[in-house]
């Protein structure tokens, strides 16, 4: 059985080219990059490549680049560092309702700490109303977190308008791209935004490695105190290969930016005309103009996302419900949930992300094995009866 | 994840669907997540002749309802009511820890229909 | 020519059976571990392999393991993670002046934050007043935070008594063992220890990840927030390759901990003898009873260490002065300050530190090299004259 | 890290030693890291015939100085005096941002020699 892998908002396999480049620098090319001799200096020039290659694909200076573990890691220490560095000038922070974990847990871990946040509603399309985020800023407020696209549903955020509005008020942007890069441009000077995050695993890079960018002038306490490296903003031995490859992806992710989303993207249409030709009583969510090319989230009334879900992975197709690292969690998502989609019917809602490796067979295939499970759920489903749900709202 | 057993009873459940002339039904959803089983009885002389149900749920709902239904197929009422959700789940060779009240829902949708029985029957 | 490479305390190279057990983990079975599909489950078990192979290394249950990307990161969340979650209980952290940067600096940040801070003293040997340390305790004391090994001299601390004076007074009490693990035993149940920090690449892992030891019990406030990933103590994507490799490189280490670090001492004490012998005016540094078997800190009267090492560094030996990720820093280490060591001889030291790939050869091409180095420096040096030092106290 | 020249003025500095007969010496030491120059010089006519220095310092230290000695040979002390540490570095081809502080060390020696034997003069 062929596997199909439709989870790349979770994580992607590594790129080749971004393994080949990483291998030397485990057991030849091994040096600690702060050292001064032969085995720091043969590696401390390949941290810089990669700083400058990730500086490219944000149109930013190398040296505003931090390397971090992560994309949380990445999250809270634009966070936590902010509300720390500008504590003295403000307690304010304005976010979202929608935002990856990552940021709501810590905002939410900042209120604990004297810090009051903002949770901007969304509309039913995930939408922010930018009025609303300008009438928030008090002069209290010290920074404005917005996502640059959202992981459940790919919904795209009015970033350069939000970076407009920062800028005008003279407060501190952060945007978490985690899920924005290699799928849009990322132009942190277009975009106006003084932090931005991103992390490796997301666009082909490994596991263990991410980016925090750092404006110049927009100084932060940092969360892992301790040696010199990057500019004393982030302590600990770097990561050389995962640095290294993050590099590559990023080089990859830059040359490949006009061709790979635009094939994707006719993919998930390909996938979304389908599955509402097929399937009645089917519910997108998430703004159908300002998406990520790749991502399609959908509700299938009456029946059960995660049942979906199994039924698809023993047919050896990987999707997922929200974000992977809340499947631990019952209820439904957050965001459906900020967006007002029906509780029943949010618990049906299953998110397929394609990435590059996806071809015009693996649609085929979903389109020909999705259909019949969700009409075996619904025959079982005591909420669906004759071709609609009684519980759900339905329709799209 | 899942047992084989599971597994088994969630791809191939076994007594889905409705019954028209059903001598009890009972509907019992989780307040905890909202998974939903509705469960048709066919009662004779106290014993389930027949049973059927329709789950919302997740693959450890549908898989407990499926083994319960197998369960007490054939056994008195009075049998039946003392089946508890712990049988269930140790009968399909256990689920993950955080699946465990999805199991509730078979037992608890039982007895609910059990007693509509027995309440209209008094 | 041959490259030596004698800086093990700064880094490792990734041991073959290490990377050929990470490969598959980059590229094919690339999965989310925290995902419910074929992608997830085919890697979440070797995360739960891993985590028990370390908890082998350390005596203690898996649950009580929580992967971070570094030794400093362990080092950040317990002191940070034990002032926050203990806040209420009291505001006092014992430690030491000889601390790696990753507790020293994390110490004076929370200083800043109301936390007061013991910097413990050490005798000209590096070596703890116990009694002090007992006597330093108050009832606001919330934490001892004593290195199990130290970085530069190697000197190794009495964990076992500091564990049993920290349970008498009931004081949690963290040990950062990024250099003791692999070249001692190091078992938690023991020392007691309740919070207990490991870093990957100074054992033969990659760089990218860490450990961090807390007992169950011991609640800490997180550093990074979001997702569910290792119950809720660190979120963030897993670094699965690193995780894995950390595993396997734990399991090696215990295998081999009766009879490499005895092959590598020995090889240690005869680089010792031999430079003793042959270069006048040597000081070793740190406690020679109380030492790593792999760790050699040497002052030579009269020169600078960076010249040394670069003199080393040209004819191919990797060498480092006090640790390399503060060699940004210019003046003595806060190692040897701390042990007294006089000003000017304290700027000739040198640490050379060995590791499972030393072979005799090394230390005889080091020995033939290093002499003459030190007498051509010193020939160039006003504060060397006939053979005597003016300037420094010398002598071993 | 560093350059070439820097390298080879480290691995063969030019005019390393004392002089016993020098006409001046001057010492000076870095406050920063404690880095020291020892100069030693010949002079006849206002003119640096013979140079020579001692350093305990860094590789940038060392390369200056002995960058220094073959800049200032043969000159005048006027020219000597015009000697920055900024020509020592650039005739280096630069030095690390972080290490500058090293190469203040031989220009500031030199000037303290020619300064010593100046006053001596007097
Ligand atoms: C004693 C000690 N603690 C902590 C660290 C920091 O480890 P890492 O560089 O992995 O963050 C080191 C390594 O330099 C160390 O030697
Ligand atoms: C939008 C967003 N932010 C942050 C993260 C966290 O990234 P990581 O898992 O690398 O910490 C993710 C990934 O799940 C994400 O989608």
């Amino acid at each position: 059985m062929k596997r199909i892998y439709l989870d790349n908002n979770a994580t992607t396999a590594v790129r080749p080219e971004v393994l080949e480049g990483m291998l030397p620098f485990f057991s030849e090319a091994f040096g600690n990059p702060s050292s001064i001799h032969w085995a720091g200096s043969q590696v401390s020039p390949a941290i810089e490549t990669a700083r400058r290659q990730v500086a490219q694909l944000l149109n930013c200076h190398p040296a505003e680049i931090v390397f971090t573990a992560c994309g949380s890691e990445g999250d809270n220490l634009a966070l936590k560092g902010t509300a720390d560095a500008l504590g003295e000038r403000g307690n304010h922070i304005i976010t979202t309702a929608v935002e990856h974990p990552a940021v709501l847990d810590t905002c939410r871990y900042l209120e604990k700490r004297g810090i009051e946040v903002t949770y901007l509603p969304v509309d039913e399309e995930g939408l922010l109303d930018l009025d609303l985020l300008e009438k928030s800023i008090t002069p209290r407020t010290i920074l404005i977190s917005v996502m640059w696209a959202n992981n459940e549903t790919g919904v795209i955020f009015p970033i350069r308008e939000i970076g407009a509005i920062a800028r005008r008020h003279k407060v501190r942007f952060f945007s978490d791209a985690v899920q924005a890069a290699g799928r849009l441009s990322v132009d942190v000077q277009e975009a106006q935004v003084d932090l931005l995050s991103l992390s490796g695993h997301k666009i082909g890079a490994p596991k263990g490695v991410g980016v925090l960018f750092i404006r110049k002038g927009n100084p932060l306490t940092p969360l892992i105190h301790g040696g010199h490296q990057e500019m004393r903003r982030r302590a600990g031995t770097h990561n050389v290969p995962g640095i290294v490859g993050f590099g590559i992806a990023c080089q990859k992710a830059l040359e490949e930016l006009t061709s790979v989303p635009r094939r994707v993207e006719s993919l998930r249409d390909r996938l979304q005309d389908g599955l509402l030709t097929l399937v009645p009583e089917v519910k997108v969510n998430g703004s159908l103009r300002h998406r990520l090319p790749n991502t399609l989230n959908l509700c299938f009334a009456g029946i059960e996302g995660e049942a979906l879900l199994l039924h698809l992975n023993i047919a050896g197709i990987a999707a997922s419900s929200g974000s992977a690292c809340t499947s631990g969690d019952l209820g439904m998502s957050h965001v459906l949930e900020a967006m007002r989609v029906d509780p029943l019917l949010g618990q049906s809602s299953v998110r397929l992300s394609l990435g590059r490796n996806t071809a015009a067979e693996d649609i085929d295939r979903v389109l020909e094995v999705l259909p019949p499970i969700v009409q075996k759920l619904r025959d079982m489903s005591p909420f669906w009866q004759a071709g609609s749900c009684c519980g759900a709202s339905g329709g799209y | 994840m899942y047992s084989d057993k599971v597994l088994d009873h969630f791809t191939n459940p076994r007594n889905v669907g409705e019954m028209t002339n059903a001598d009890a039904t009972g509907e019992f959803g989780s307040s905890h997540c909202g998974d939903t089983i509705k469960v048709f009885l066919k009662i004779e002389n106290s014993l389930i002749q027949d049973i059927r149900f329709k789950t919302f749920g997740c693959a450890a709902a549908i898989a407990s309802s499926s083994m319960m239904t197998e369960m007490v197929r054939g056994k008195t009422l009075e049998e039946a009511l003392k089946l508890t959700n712990e049988m269930v789940a140790e009968a399909l060779d256990g689920l993950p820890p955080e699946k465990m009240h999805c199991s509730c829902l078979a037992a608890d949708g039982l007895h609910k229909a059990i007693k509509n029985y027995l309440d209209g029957n008094k």
